[in-house]
């Protein structure tokens, strides 16, 4: 059997073992691609630019660990922006199962060059409530009445930071990571944005850019990420090239390596074409 | 009678009301629909129970003929009396099983999420393998699915913007167009033998599942 | 309200420079914008606001009761909008309450929450940042509930046509006429997959999909069930059913139970070959690879309704070297079942197949009428595009 | 002892062994596959119990009797929660050989419910809108004119659409003119999942992107 002829029936595992090495390697290897930032995710970074040093601004975790890859870096990406401008970060969540996530998020950062941030003083994870829009309107007339604690179980009235921070309307902004609903398209832009007048911006999943894309062009987004590259576009706006950016290239590499497969595939199948029997396997639609 | 026709009956009747409920909006016909489907969350809850048996029974009569495998058994039992035990335990202790902090979110966060996110990720490599082995150019049908793939899977990376700047635009054009007009048709065709399979059904045409 | 459209487009041009200020890499020139935009905004606020016009307010049609609608024209202003609050009171001079808030743009709103026979009043106000202009108040509206939702007169009309026309044939195929039903060739492959899982002394695998009983493509697949079960029996060759639902895995087990009887080999029946697994979507998708990977099956059928563990199942399936005839009804799916599988039914393929299988003449019978419904269809579209092209909505009319 | 770092231990673990599956079938894969479907069971049990039963059942059926809803005595409010609730016990007749028929009954009711259900809904959730969004003006009029390409995407949209219907014609062998019309209907059945397919790759990388991430970030601590 020719090399080519071998290469028809190649062992899947070759294959497996190709797509798993690309993307370690990249992941490990910092490499830097050019990537060019959209007017879209400029939007979030101009925005929380536009706000005073000292500003209150609300992030919102509104995904689970199954959308982990593509918002994390965003999270972590804009939580270190704020607290390079001196922001006071309010986080919380929507989804039950995304809790863990707001903690760990926070402390990398921290850990990461911001060591000094206090946490009551600098910054407070609300944790998370479950019920959508209804959460949402409920921090409207009071935030203590969503979470009468932090995630640590800790009074409202213990810390700091929240003395003069009473209801939605007291910040100016706020930013969500949002994997679908509840989220920025059921809660935040009819709520926070159309009845209390806050600023919202975030980042969704790739799948669903062109869903949240319509409120953009109404303004009631004032910037979007879209998934691992609108995450990668946000490091390289606040000069932090992290996860996202290693994972935007093993992505396109592990891309790019199945585009290579299946020209292969189709070069080996030309050539031997002639040595074969002309057998039809493959997808068949029978009719 | 009891056995068969009276379940005929029983379907017949329901599916009869469920229809007409669609139609009247006015109380208390209109809200049955959303009724019934909490009801169903119950009868649901109950079989579980059902399923359980079958899993516990299986791995146990291989424990019991020691069939080759049987000590993985062991572990498939101990994980199931694992989560039920953490369950009932974080009950009695925070109030609620899925309260935060609690071993059996532990066991969520710690072993349900890996596994769970591991096994979907696996899909990176099959798609690949899938991709190579069946994206072959051997006929018209297999040559217009490759291209297809190939034009969507360059229009979505930056890579392919950079090789053709109009790769982006005839990807969003296949997806807008071609890939909207099957869709609708396999759709409407679905919904069409839904429908044929419900009517059916209601009429006691079809009566597999009472066999 | 001269004064305000002069400003209109000026204020656009600012907005849209301020906001996408990411063309100015110069910060004070943002700055700038951004302040004259403010500006603007704060001078746009005390200029007349034109407000919305034309309220109407009625009982929301169709309904449970307890709901009133509104609707209005939009401000010439819309464009500067935040919103529009809308606000009720049970007499006309006031005082309002708001009723609900909607987006700059929408004309309608739906008040909900309301006692049946009360008369209701409604205003609309056209918002801006710190002013708002109130339209003329329209009502009495009465709210209370329907015995007939007259916006689906439509569907019971196709519901009646489509019972009727499978009826007629159904009918028909009792009298005896003899239907003709194209071959679909996944289905002639049922028995060569069960013939070479014989020869090769291996056991079938079915796997019915995600799906409890409560969505007839399981069913569907349950039917599909019984006939591979009933060939398997004839040829001695044990099925496995590993399922994610109790109820399918009991019902499962009753199809398989009765098809070994009819085959006349009720002893060979295991009652533990149809096993359940578990309820998680990945945990059954590990289970069934564990399970291909050691029993080794000759045939896979992956009949109903799946989700992404679709390619999971289908590869593992491939790499045993199983001949696969996949069939399910989730178009996100079928992508990669074509890809993957010897065989695929397509979507209603599907539900022909159940009825196919059995050859009863009823059921072919209502195959029949489905294509009938479908020929109309074809019909009705064809027919439609052209009206439509010509400005005519007769036919879109029949399917809002 | 620290419970994050054990945790991160267990899944990095369970992790590799369902990963070691690619190579082949092997006892790492068996554990953590039994280890799986153990678990989730059990924990899909307990959370049922949260989830289903004790809100929609147990809950109203308590607090009835607990804060005295009850008529003539011992009736409760939510009297008619006990239908679901005896139907979900009568699944367990099943195990009584004599009386096992009795299962059917709840069978029967579940699947007329959905059956009822399905009938409405694929109507009003599916055929309607899919047959109205078809039904568009061919010609697209830009400033006046007429679009040519528009035009064309319209036409080839709707003909799309019905190829792919006939296609699905099962009572006409596939000759003549529903040969021809059948054999477009595959093509634009095959660029069509072509497309999905392609369109799908990125984010099915992404998810083994946040799986490396996870183990080399978080356990190995080699990304940073």
């Amino acid at each position: 059997m020719s090399f080519l002829t071998k290469a028809l029936t190649l062992d899947r595992r070759w294959i497996f073992l190709a797509i798993g090495i690309v993307v370690i390697l990249f992941l490990l290897i910092p490499i830097t691609l050019p990537v060019d930032v959209t007017p879209e995710s400029q939007g979030v970074y101009d925005t929380i630019e536009a706000l005073p040093s000292g500003s209150p601004i609300l992030v919102a975790w509104d995904f689970d660990p199954a959308s982990k890859p593509e918002l994390e870096p965003m999270a972590l990406a804009v939580i270190k922006h704020c607290f390079r401008r001196n922001l006071k970060v309010v986080a919380m969540g929507l989804w039950i199962t995304g809790a863990p996530l707001i903690e760990q998020d926070i402390n990398q950062v921290k850990a990461n060059g911001f060591q000094n941030k206090k946490y009551g003083e600098d910054y407070v994870n609300l944790g998370v409530k479950v019920g959508g829009y209804v959460v949402v309107n409920t921090m409207a007339q009071s935030i203590k009445d969503a979470f009468p604690t932090d995630y640590f179980q800790t009074p409202l009235e213990q810390l700091p930071m929240m003395q003069n921070l009473k209801t939605l309307r007291d910040f100016p902004v706020v930013i969500s990571f949002s994997a679908g609903d509840p989220g920025i398209k059921d809660a935040w832009v009819p709520f926070a944005h159309q009845r209390y007048h806050c600023i919202v911006a975030g980042g969704c999943t790739a799948v669903s850019v062109s869903e949240f894309s319509p409120y953009l062009q109404t303004r009631q987004l004032s910037g979007l990420l879209g998934g691992m590259r609108g995450a990668a576009e946000y490091e390289k706006l606040v000069d932090a090239k992290a996860l996202a950016t290693k994972g935007m290239n093993a992505q396109s590499f592990a891309h790019l390596m199945i585009i290579l497969f299946i020209v292969f595939g189709n070069v080996a199948f030309f050539l031997t074409r002639r040595k074969r029997v002309q057998g039809a396997e493959g997808p068949r639609v029978q009719g | 009678m009891m056995k068969r026709e009276i379940p005929l009956l029983i379907t017949f009747l329901t599916g009869l009301l469920m229809v007409v409920q669609f139609f009247v909006p006015h109380r208390p016909i209109g809200q049955i629909g959303t009724g019934v489907l909490s009801w169903y969350t119950i009868i649901a809850g109950f079989t579980l129970l059902l399923g359980i048996d079958s899993l516990v029974g299986m791995h146990l009569k291989k424990l019991q003929r020691k069939q080759s495998g049987w000590g993985y058994s062991i572990m498939l039992i101990l994980g199931l009396l694992l989560a039920l035990g953490l369950g009932i335990f974080s009950e009695i202790k925070y109030g609620s099983a899925l309260a935060f902090g609690s071993p059996f979110m532990y066991l969520y966060t710690y072993m349900m999420v890996p596994l769970q996110a591991t096994m979907f990720s696996l899909l990176a490599f099959f798609i690949a393998s899938a991709a190579y082995r069946a994206f072959r150019a051997r006929t018209l049908e297999a040559s217009l699915l490759l291209v297809a793939a190939m034009i969507v899977m360059l229009g979505r990376v930056p890579l392919g913007a950079a090789i053709w700047g109009k790769f982006p635009i005839l990807a969003e054009w296949i997806m807008t167009v071609p890939n909207a007009a099957a869709t609708r048709g396999i759709l409407i065709g679905v919904a069409l033998g839904g429908l044929a399979m419900s009517l059916r059904i209601l009429l006691g045409i079809e009566r597999t599942y009472l066999s | 309200m001269q004064n305000y459209s002069r400003l209109r487009s000026g204020f656009r041009k600012a907005q849209q420079l301020a906001l996408n200020n990411h063309h100015f890499k110069n910060q004070g020139l943002r700055a700038l914008l951004l302040f004259a935009w403010l500006a603007l905004l704060a001078s746009t606020s005390s200029a007349a606001l034109a407000p919305p016009e034309d309220i109407k307010a009625f009982d929301t049609p169709n309904d449970a009761g307890g709901s009133n609608t509104i609707t209005w024209k939009a401000s010439p202003d819309d464009s500067l909008l935040l919103g529009y609050s809308v606000k009720r009171n049970a007499k006309p001079e006031g005082p309002f309450e708001e009723a609900g808030v909607v987006l700059k743009g929408q004309e309608e709103f739906q008040d909900a929450g309301l006692t049946d026979g009360q008369k209701y009043y409604y205003r609309v106000d056209a918002r801006v940042l710190g002013d708002s202009a109130s339209s003329a108040v329209a009502g009495p509206a009465v709210p209370s509930a329907q015995w007939f939702n007259l916006g689906r007169v439509n569907i019971l009309a196709f519901i009646m046509l489509f019972a009727g026309v499978v009826l007629w044939y159904i009918a028909r195929a009792k009298k005896g006429a003899k239907l003709f039903i194209r071959r679909i060739a996944g289905l002639d492959a049922v028995e060569e997959a069960v013939g070479r899982s014989t020869e090769m002394g291996r056991p079938l695998m079915f796997i019915p999909g995600l799906l409890s009983i409560d969505d007839v493509t399981t069913l569907a697949a349950l039917t599909i069930l019984g006939r591979v079960a009933r060939k398997a029996a004839e040829y001695d060759t044990p099925v496995l059913v590993p399922c994610t639902d109790p109820l399918v895995m009991t019902t499962a087990q009753e199809i398989v139970k009765q098809s070994y009887s009819e085959a006349g080999r009720p002893d060979a029946y295991r009652e533990g070959n149809i096993s359940y697994l578990t309820y998680d979507q990945f945990g059954y998708a590990a289970g069934c690879d564990g399970m291909m990977l050691r029993e080794k099956p000759g045939a896979v059928f992956l009949q109903g309704y799946f989700y992404a563990e679709s390619l999971i199942l289908a590869e593992t399936g491939h790499s045993i070297g199983a001949i696969q005839i996949a069939g399910t009804t989730a178009v996100d799916q079928l992508p990669f079942f074509v890809t993957a599988c010897d065989y695929t039914l397509i979507g209603e393929e599907m539900y022909a197949a159940s009825s196919y299988l059995t050859r009863e003449p009823i059921m072919l019978g209502t195959l029949k009428g489905e294509d009938l419904i479908k020929l109309l269809i074809v019909l009705a579209l064809t027919v439609g595009v052209v009206l439509e092209t010509f400005g005519k909505h007769w036919i879109q009319a029949l399917f809002q | 002892m620290n419970w994050t770092l054990l945790g991160i231990w267990i899944g990095a673990l369970l992790t590799l062994c369902i990963y070691s599956f690619l190579y082949k079938d092997n006892p790492f894969y068996k554990f953590a596959e039994h280890v799986y479907v153990g678990i989730s069971a059990g924990y899909l049990l307990a959370q049922d119990y949260w989830v289903q039963l004790r809100p929609n059942l147990f809950l109203p059926l308590w607090n009835d009797y607990a804060q005295g809803q009850v008529h003539f005595g011992f009736i409760p409010a939510h009297w008619y929660l006990f239908i679901p609730g005896i139907l979900g016990l009568l699944v367990f007749t099943i195990f009584i050989p004599k009386v096992s028929w009795m299962f059917r009954y709840t069978l029967a009711f579940t699947v007329g419910v959905f059956s009822g259900l399905a009938i409405t809904a694929e109507l009003s959730a599916r055929v309607l809108p899919q047959i109205g969004g078809t039904l568009r003006p061919l010609l697209e009029l830009q400033n006046g004119h007429v679009s040519p390409w528009e035009t064309f995407c319209n036409l080839f949209l709707v003909v799309g659409v019905l190829a792919t219907l006939i296609y699905f014609f099962f009572s006409k062998e596939h000759k003549g003119f529903i040969g021809a019309g059948a054999k477009l209907g595959v093509w634009y059945l095959m660029v069509a999942f072509g497309a999905a397919f392609g369109y799908t790759v990125m984010a099915r990388i992404s998810l083994l992107i946040g799986r490396m991430q996870f183990l080399l970030g978080d356990w190995l601590h080699l990304m940073r």
